[in-house]
């Protein structure tokens, strides 16, 4: 059991970054070019350890500590969450609530760090990811509601663990309105396109980039870290509802369940090259058709009686 | 989404194979590092315009990229001394991740759009992990061109500031070295590397994107003379 | 008086006027169908500071010059601009090089941050001296409310540097102001004396992207002075060159525009083939932008019968592909609705602001020096006009992908058809006293050179006018109420010269 | 209970002895300040040995204190049960950290108000407060209430120079006399039906489910005027940016949660009401949550925006309360206990950290003379104190882990989840709508809680050049920190939300007892254990990332050792003169939500776009307009004034009519007692 629990973290640990090399790898497929090396996050996060970090004077410790406090929040949300057939560390009755406001903490304290270096430009950065945070904050709930409902079971771990495992037999309908809705949110809470493009660095348009554009160093790779966790996250919860088949064996079912996470990538390298950005204030009805989306799917939770 | 894909497939993977392979051959008219003819000439890369109306012959050949200002100088005694890479420690910082910041500093904007060109898909410069990134906080060096004019002199000393130590500083272009065609003008600076110290010094002007690819390689130890 | 595009005309046949006269009759030929093209001072011979303005009379093809005399005394005029915005820039530029006082001018705020040409005090009490570019006194938007953004010199993308400041509220922009100078590197006063082999290596220089444009037109000035008249295949080869230039450029915005919709596949397709198009200009010229090819009475490199079969067959493959790759640009609706509606220029805003180039044509301004003062090679071939109709990035889109595909027409007519002869005659030395025009159709607009030479034979007054010089403006005021994200599309549309503004 | 009386008793005397010493500013402050200490003293110690009585199994047990025939119709009978004494609880807490921080605010005032009358005035809110919150008779309650009532209205209108504070002091006075006459009118009918205006008969009596729903509307406007329910809140967030800061904590720490204390009481003694109400209660909920909230998006002054939270934290406490009675009412007892301890739990920590960020507030605004947040900006490194105590506030309120408010919150959610799965569809529905709606203002909190931190206290002074003087500005000098009582009481406050976060069993237990008396049943201890025990694993999942924090943290400490760490300037794209213009307003933050909300708001920006090419000077303003203010009391109090005027003739000013009317007031009430 102990090494089930340490092979859970593991992967926590280790593979997130990994789902970055593989988006990027297939979008330089798109683009025609060789592109970087599927291992290019890790590089990068090792250079910036061996990096100096530079400090404004405006700032405080709320800026020093913010990477560190955020990518604290989402591995601690990491442990709620099951991946493949590993169950996760902790569970609990209600821990969805927990799982959605610890990203509600990392996204805080970001907040925070970027209002301290008292910079317009990290300030726009702020007001977009706060705006755009507090509006997929409500879709997350009620679909995770929705999932709640389907599986009896207020705890992701059972949720994701064969809770879903009939449902697509008989609301298949449903869970579809929710994977899309999951996956708007997705790509909203992870600066994504049609969102935010990872490929431009222009301060004006960012929200990923212009947020963090003051730190450096062993700061900025924790702050890099800690996104790749929050998608490989995302991706895996969303993998979770797609594919509930198991064969229940081990080996195969985590071995699927790699191969599922990295389809799931590319399948975001693939909207990144055939889609352009929204305008900026475009995204709050992108926001809002991902909620109806799932309002949808209640609706029809509710008429069929599938609860 | 087809159409997508069917355009992808038309155009194909163009990124050529350099440094693995020969990099494509440059056309007969490309002026590249110059042929010292006489026995009595030097010929400062650094402040050359490599324009077609000189006494210069030119070669074909594309790498010119020196480590030091005074290898910019050819002569006929040596061998001339293209970059060597960068100290071990160094390398293993930013062997495979180097993200550089751009300062465009009183130039004609040529240099930009040819170091804007490593970007594309045929040189694909991110293919070596280098990047180019908005803050320079984020960045590992910058890359300077243009004479360094009197209005961006104070700029530039401030994004160099912003750099998180170690950094590099790559200086790209003649104006960049010398001050070039603008070295007679009182607005211009006489090179990079009387404000701030250089590792790299691409001359050209513009230089191809092949002269700068080859510096950045051969900094980086991708490719030994 | 009437003068033509690469005409000259001796100083002492410019017609002088007062002052009054000469405001005057600016704004009434301004009100009618003229355009103010050129305005810029000049030393006189007795000390005094002459202005002279150039009109456009795009129907007539003929260009209207004037000048007035300002005493070093009493340097200052009634300003123009707050008649006329057309003069808006002019004005500051000439309060900034000759230290003159425009009364009553609503927005004078130094440009270029440089000593004036005559040692005289500074309207701005010595700018020069003071920490560069930092002290300018921004339009601010009052109200605890409202915050600055301000972005530049060193931007995030590897483009050249200039300040932005916008005054925003939320994501919506209030006002933007733009400040340039730090590009200036003194090119005007570098031009001027006596070594023509280093003009022409500066000319190219003044904006790398558009070499062969500003070259050219440095070319033509000298050659109207000295008298000297190039070959056709010479016009042909500068023509060429020049279309090329258009088509690297335009094809590279085209791919910006696409990365800046966040639409990856275009904009690295159209990153690459603009390479195609410099690769060509590198065949022909050995540089990748033209530079070296252009010289006073001539080109210096030939394109013989092979290389122009060769550019030939390139050119029809290069524009298959061109098609493909635009149509897949401007079938996305995603990306569509990233450009359509976005900083609108309406015609009139376009007239009264004087926009030049694609930019003018973008808001149905039929603006296009190839047609309107042909010379050379464009006498003899035609290119159509490129309108759009909505003045939005939209528009500026779909403007380029036309002139981008009758260049390539162009092209394709002429390099089978190239005249034979020499490519190059020397020039002989120029005329005293005289100045003399020339116009080029930049692939951003309308490019001026006006060079007045003086009795040793070199240049006793250099003027570059580069297209962005007008359109600046256009591009802070199209930002009016969009939101501050749309800007870099935005600018990317407009893609002005930074360096053909500071000089 | 006698704890409770010497602690009643202490503060009767000192009050006097305040009131005789009021000549000296020194003696009577001294006097209030220990006898604040030793009655908050006692009260806490009876309010916690009724909480802690593990034996009691009945809920309205504990120690009467009974007088009869004091009052006419009443008799004065108080006691403590679970509810009270979870009330009893909060308020102690925060009166004694208020009136600590108003002895260390007003110590230093030098204003033409007597401190003394201000002091004894605290003390009397205090004595009626308790009064109200453990009176068994439903006349001592309303004299109570009504003597409250008048006593906060001096204490709000104690800065009353100013024309504005007289105004919000009126406001605040006709909409509780409104919510009064409900009440009167509730206990009428309710004394009627049970025979006695004692709360343990009318407790007995069983209510026919027609009336049961007359009384929950009567009390719905009732309290709900007090708790600031939308659209009853109008006078809320003019009146508690009004009083002074130690007063506005206690208002809205304690004073609007009288309201909630009201309809617990409520729903103590009727019990069962019909679906509906409980359905109409989460509605409105909903509404004053995410209006609330959207409304203090819109503020520029602290305070105010302040205020608007209230508004907001009423509509959780009462969505839990909405779902505790719609779970009553489907007999599903676990959605009912869990919804009532949820509200009661987040009306506890609302107190507490809305109480410490009212008195951190008050503490900027002491040093900036300006509570416009436009005008603030870097204050953290000037009050470094103060901003960490905020920040703490900020993220309690929010709702986020490892403070308060996250327990709180996630009760309601549970309670929410609960109703998903325990009800039908009609209650699915509700309940789940309520989930997105909890959703919403969570995230919303959010936003506009990073907005004010962010604007106050981080990022740097925005009238640091060039501006001192000019509209009331502040200037870096004179901004210091408080003393250590301003800064005790909101330490420890702040401590309360730490220690309510990370050790939330205690609370929870406390919140479990108040439920057993509002529903007057035994909650299992299955259930118990069922919503602490996942609480201690949400801890273990916050020690789990308080691991990582350190490892991260070592890592990064380690390598700051070979890589040291630089300072510099903000990056800010090269260029060499800054302006403090060039970061983001409160106003400009938020603007972008309250675009997308503006349909549900008014939201004006004033100054529009010049379209000159060269403009001329324009300023912008936007503000957001209440629209209960503007479309519903605005006309309501239009019609009651027109009213009252018709009616002017009672007040004749003649002596004699007014004898008349004692005179028949007298009869009537011998009429009723000999009946």
């Amino acid at each position: 059991m102990h090494i089930l629990l340490l092979l859970h973290l593991t992967i926590l640990f280790v593979f997130p970054p990994l789902l970055l090399g593989i988006i990027g790898k297939t979008k330089a497929f798109f683009a025609g070019r060789i592109g970087p090396p599927l291992l290019q996050p890790y590089f990068d996060i090792f250079k910036l350890m061996h990096k100096e970090s530079v400090y404004s004077v405006t700032t405080n410790w709320i800026f020093m500590a913010a990477p560190m406090v955020s990518t604290a929040a989402i591995l601690a949300a990491g442990t709620l969450m099951p991946l493949a057939d590993f169950k996760p560390p902790i569970q609990f009755w209600g821990d969805m609530v927990l799982f959605v406001y610890l990203f509600a903490l990392a996204r805080f304290v970001i907040v925070l760090a970027a209002l301290d270096t008292g910079s317009s430009l990290e300030g726009m950065g702020a007001s977009r990811e706060a705006t755009f945070g507090c509006l997929s904050e409500i879709t997350m709930f009620l679909n995770l509601t929705i999932l709640a409902l389907l599986s009896r079971s207020l705890s992701l771990s059972e949720i994701f663990l064969g809770g879903l495992s009939s449902s697509w037999l008989q609301v298949g309908p449903v869970l579809i309105l929710v994977v899309v809705s999951f996956f708007l949110i997705l790509l909203v809470e992870n600066s994504r396109v049609p969102i935010d493009d990872p490929e431009t660095h222009l301060e004006l348009t960012m929200i990923h980039e212009v947020i963090v554009l003051d730190h450096s160093g062993i700061d900025l790779a924790y702050v890099l870290y800690g996104k790749a966790v929050k998608l490989f996250l995302f991706a895996s919860m969303l993998v979770s509802v797609i594919i509930t088949f198991r064969v229940h064996d081990f080996l195969i079912d985590t071995a699927f369940f790699f191969f599922e996470l990295i389809v799931f990538a590319v399948l975001i390298g693939i909207v990144e090259s055939t889609m352009a950005r929204l305008r900026l204030n475009k995204v709050p009805y992108l926001l809002f058709s991902a909620f109806i989306f799932s309002i949808f799917g209640f609706t029809v939770i509710l008429v069929r009686g599938g609860h | 989404m087809l159409k997508i894909l069917k355009t992808r497939f038309k155009q194909g993977c163009r990124t050529i194979l350099f440094p693995k392979a020969k990099a494509p051959d440059l056309p007969q008219r490309y002026r590249g590092r110059p042929i010292i003819a006489g026995q009595n000439g030097s010929i400062d890369l650094g402040k050359i315009f490599f324009n077609p109306d000189s006494d210069i012959v030119y070669s074909n050949d594309y790498s010119m990229a020196t480590s030091k200002r005074e290898d910019l100088v050819l002569s006929q005694e040596r061998e001339m001394a293209l970059a060597r890479a960068l100290n071990e420690r160094m390398l293993k910082i930013f062997g495979r991740s180097l993200k550089l910041r751009q300062v465009s500093a009183g130039g004609c904007n040529a240099c930009e759009l040819d170091l804007n060109v490593l970007n594309t898909p045929v040189f694909d410069l991110s293919r070596f992990g280098i990047q180019f990134v908005a803050s320079p906080r984020h960045a590992d060096g910058i890359v300077v061109t243009g004479p360094v004019s009197r209005n961006m002199r104070e700029a530039l000393l401030k994004t160099y500031e912003a750099i998180p130590e170690p950094k590099l500083v790559i200086a790209l272009g003649g104006c960049a070295i010398s001050g070039g065609i603008f070295s007679d003008s009182p607005q211009a600076s006489h090179g990079l590397d009387t404000i701030i110290p250089v590792d790299l010094f691409i001359p050209g002007c513009p230089p191809h994107p092949l002269t700068t690819l080859d510096g950045l390689l051969r900094l980086l130890g991708r490719i030994s003379s | 008086m009437e003068l033509f595009n690469g005409g000259q005309i001796s100083l002492s046949n410019i017609p002088v006027l007062t002052q009054q006269g000469f405001r005057a009759r600016i704004l009434d030929r301004c009100h009618e169908d003229a355009r103010l093209v050129n305005l810029f001072g000049h030393l006189g011979t007795s000390g005094q500071v002459r202005l002279s303005a150039i009109l456009g009379l795009d129907e007539e093809a003929g260009l209207e010059i004037l000048s007035t005399f300002i005493s070093s005394e009493a340097a200052q005029y009634e300003s123009l601009t707050k008649d006329l915005l057309q003069a808006h820039l002019f004005e500051r530029e000439i309060a900034e090089q000759w230290a003159i006082q425009p009364l009553g001018h609503p927005w004078l705020k130094p440009l270029r941050y440089h000593c004036n040409y005559r040692s005289a005090t500074d309207i701005w009490k010595n700018i020069a001296n003071k920490t560069i570019p930092g002290e300018y006194p921004f339009y601010a938007v009052g109200g605890e409310e409202v915050h600055e953004v301000g972005v530049g010199p060193v931007h995030a993308g590897i483009i050249e540097p200039g300040h932005f400041r916008f005054q925003c509220h939320g994501e919506e922009i209030l006002h933007l102001e733009i400040q340039l100078g730090y590009q200036h590197k003194g090119i005007e006063p570098l031009m001027q004396g006596q070594d023509l082999k280093r003009s022409v290596l500066l000319s190219e220089s003044i904006a790398g992207d558009t070499a062969i444009g500003h070259s050219t037109a440095f070319c033509e000035v000298v050659e109207s002075l000295s008298g000297c008249i190039i070959s056709p295949k010479a016009q042909a080869i500068r023509a060429i060159a020049l279309e090329l230039e258009r088509l690297a450029n335009h094809i590279g915005d085209l791919g910006a525009l696409g990365m800046d919709a966040g639409f990856l596949p275009t904009s690295a397709y159209f990153g690459r083939m603009r390479g195609d198009y410099l690769n060509l200009l590198l065949a022909l010229t050995g540089n990748r932008f033209g530079k070296g090819l252009c010289r006073p009475g001539g080109v210096l490199f030939d394109i013989d019968a092979n290389m122009a079969g060769e550019f030939c067959l390139k050119l029809k493959k290069y524009k298959e592909e061109f098609q493909d790759v635009s149509d897949l640009l401007f079938s996305r609706p995603s990306v569509l609705a990233r450009f359509e509606g976005v900083g609108v220029i309406t015609p009139e805003d376009a007239q009264k602001i004087g926009l030049v180039g694609l930019a003018g044509r973008a808001s149905q301004l039929e603006c296009d020096v190839r047609i309107n003062y042909s010379s050379g090679m464009w006498q003899f071939h035609h290119v159509p006009i490129s309108l759009g109709a909505t003045g939005d990035v939209y528009a500026r889109a779909l403007v380029r992908r036309q002139e981008i595909l009758r260049s390539l027409e162009f092209l394709l007519k002429v390099l089978p058809s190239l005249p034979a002869g020499e490519i190059f005659t020397p020039a002989g030395p120029m005329k005293p006293d005289t100045l003399a025009v020339s116009l080029v159709e930049g692939w951003r607009g309308e490019i001026m050179h006006v060079g007045i030479s003086d009795a040793q034979g070199g240049f006793a007054r250099y003027k570059i006018k580069d297209p962005s010089f007008h359109n600046w403006f256009g591009l802070a005021y199209a930002m009016r109420g969009q939101e501050i994200s749309d800007f870099p599309l935005c600018n990317k549309s407009f893609n002005l010269s930074y360096s053909g503004h500071d000089l | 209970m006698a704890l409770l009386l010497i602690s009643l008793s202490i503060l009767i005397i000192s009050s006097l002895l305040i009131l005789l010493f009021c000549r000296s500013k020194e003696i009577s402050a001294c006097v209030f300040l220990w006898s604040l200490v030793a009655a908050c003293g006692f009260g806490l110690w009876s309010a916690l040995s009724v909480l802690c009585q593990k034996a009691m199994s009945l809920p309205l047990t504990g120690v009467d204190f009974r007088v009869h025939g004091t009052i006419p119709l009443g008799e004065f009978y108080i006691g403590i049960d679970a509810l009270s004494a979870f009330f009893l609880l909060l308020f102690f807490i925060l009166s004694l950290a208020a009136g600590i921080y108003g002895y260390g605010y007003l110590r230093d005032y030098t204003g033409q108000r007597n401190t003394g009358v201000h002091f004894a005035l605290y003390h009397l809110l205090i004595i009626v407060i308790t009064l109200v919150l453990v009176a068994k008779n439903a006349v001592l309650f309303l004299v109570a209430w009504e003597i409250m009532t008048f006593v906060s209205y001096f204490l709000i209108t104690f800065y009353n120079e100013s024309e504005s504070v007289r105004k919000a002091g009126y406001l605040y006075l006709i909409s509780t006399h409104v919510g009064v006459f409900c009440l009167l009118v509730m206990f009428l009918i309710m004394g009627a039906q049970a025979g006695s205006m004692n709360f343990d008969q009318m407790t007995a009596t069983q209510f026919p489910l027609a009336l049961a729903a007359l009384l929950f509307m009567l009390a719905f406007v009732g309290f709900g005027i007090k708790a600031g329910f939308i659209p009853f809140h109008i006078w809320l967030p003019h009146a508690h940016p009004a009083a002074p800061t130690h007063i506005s904590a206690l208002l809205s720490g304690v004073v609007v949660k009288l309201g909630i204390y009201g309809l617990m009481r409520v729903m103590a003694i009727v019990k069962d009401f019909p679906l509906w109400c409980g359905v109409l209660l989460l509605i409105m909920a909903a509404i004053s949550g995410v209006g609330g909230v959207l409304y203090a998006l819109g503020q520029h002054e602290i305070k105010k925006l302040l205020a608007y939270h209230s508004i907001e934290n009423i509509g959780i406490i009462t969505l839990g309360l909405g779902i505790g009675m719609i779970g009553h009412a489907y007999h599903q007892e676990t959605v009912a206990f869990i919804g009532y301890a949820g509200a009661l739990l987040h009306t506890f920590n609302h107190a507490v950290f809305k109480g410490l960020l009212f008195l951190s507030a008050g503490s900027v605004i002491h040093c900036t003379h300006t509570g416009d947040m436009d005008h603030m900006g870097g204050l953290f490194k000037l009050l470094p104190w103060t901003g960490h105590l905020f920040l703490i506030g900020s993220l309690s309120i929010c709702g986020l882990p490892l403070f308060n408010g996250f327990i709180s919150e996630w009760l309601v959610y549970r309670a929410l989840l609960e109703g998903v799965f325990h009800l039908d569809v009609f209650g699915i529905i509700f309940s789940s709508l309520a989930i997105v709606a909890l959703a919403l203002v969570g995230g919303l909190a959010a936003l506009c809680f990073t907005k004010a931190f962010g604007v106050i206290f981080l990022g740097s002074n925005k009238s640091s050049e060039g501006h001192q003087g000019k509209e009331g500005r502040l200037s870096n000098i004179d901004i210091k920190e408080g003393d250590l009582m301003l800064r005790g009481p909101m330490i420890l406050l702040a401590a309360i939300c730490l220690w309510g976060g990370l050790f939330p069993a205690n609370m929870v237990y406390f919140a479990f007892q108040g439920t057993q008396a509002i529903t007057g049943l035994q909650i299992p201890f299955v259930l118990k254990e069922a919503v602490i025990n996942p609480l201690l694993s949400a801890t273990r999942v916050l020690s789990f990332g308080g691991v990582i924090f350190s490892v991260l943290a070592l890592v990064r400490d380690f390598l700051v050792l070979h890589y040291p760490v630089r300072l510099t300037e903000t990056w800010s794209c090269g260029y060499v003169k800054l302006s403090h213009r060039m970061q983001y307003t409160a106003s400009s933050f938020a603007r972008p939500i309250l675009k997308i909300f503006r349909s549900a708001l008014v939201f004006r920006v004033e100054g529009k776009i010049s379209k000159e090419y060269f403009p001329a000077w324009t300023s912008l303003k936007s503000s957001v307009k209440d629209v209960s203010e503007s479309l519903l009391f605005r006309p309501l109090f239009y019609v009651i004034k027109k009213f009252s005027r018709k009616l002017k003739w009672i007040q004749s000013g003649h002596t004699q009519t007014y004898i008349l009317y004692v005179f028949l007031f007298l009869v009537i009430l011998l009429v009723w007692k000999l009946i």
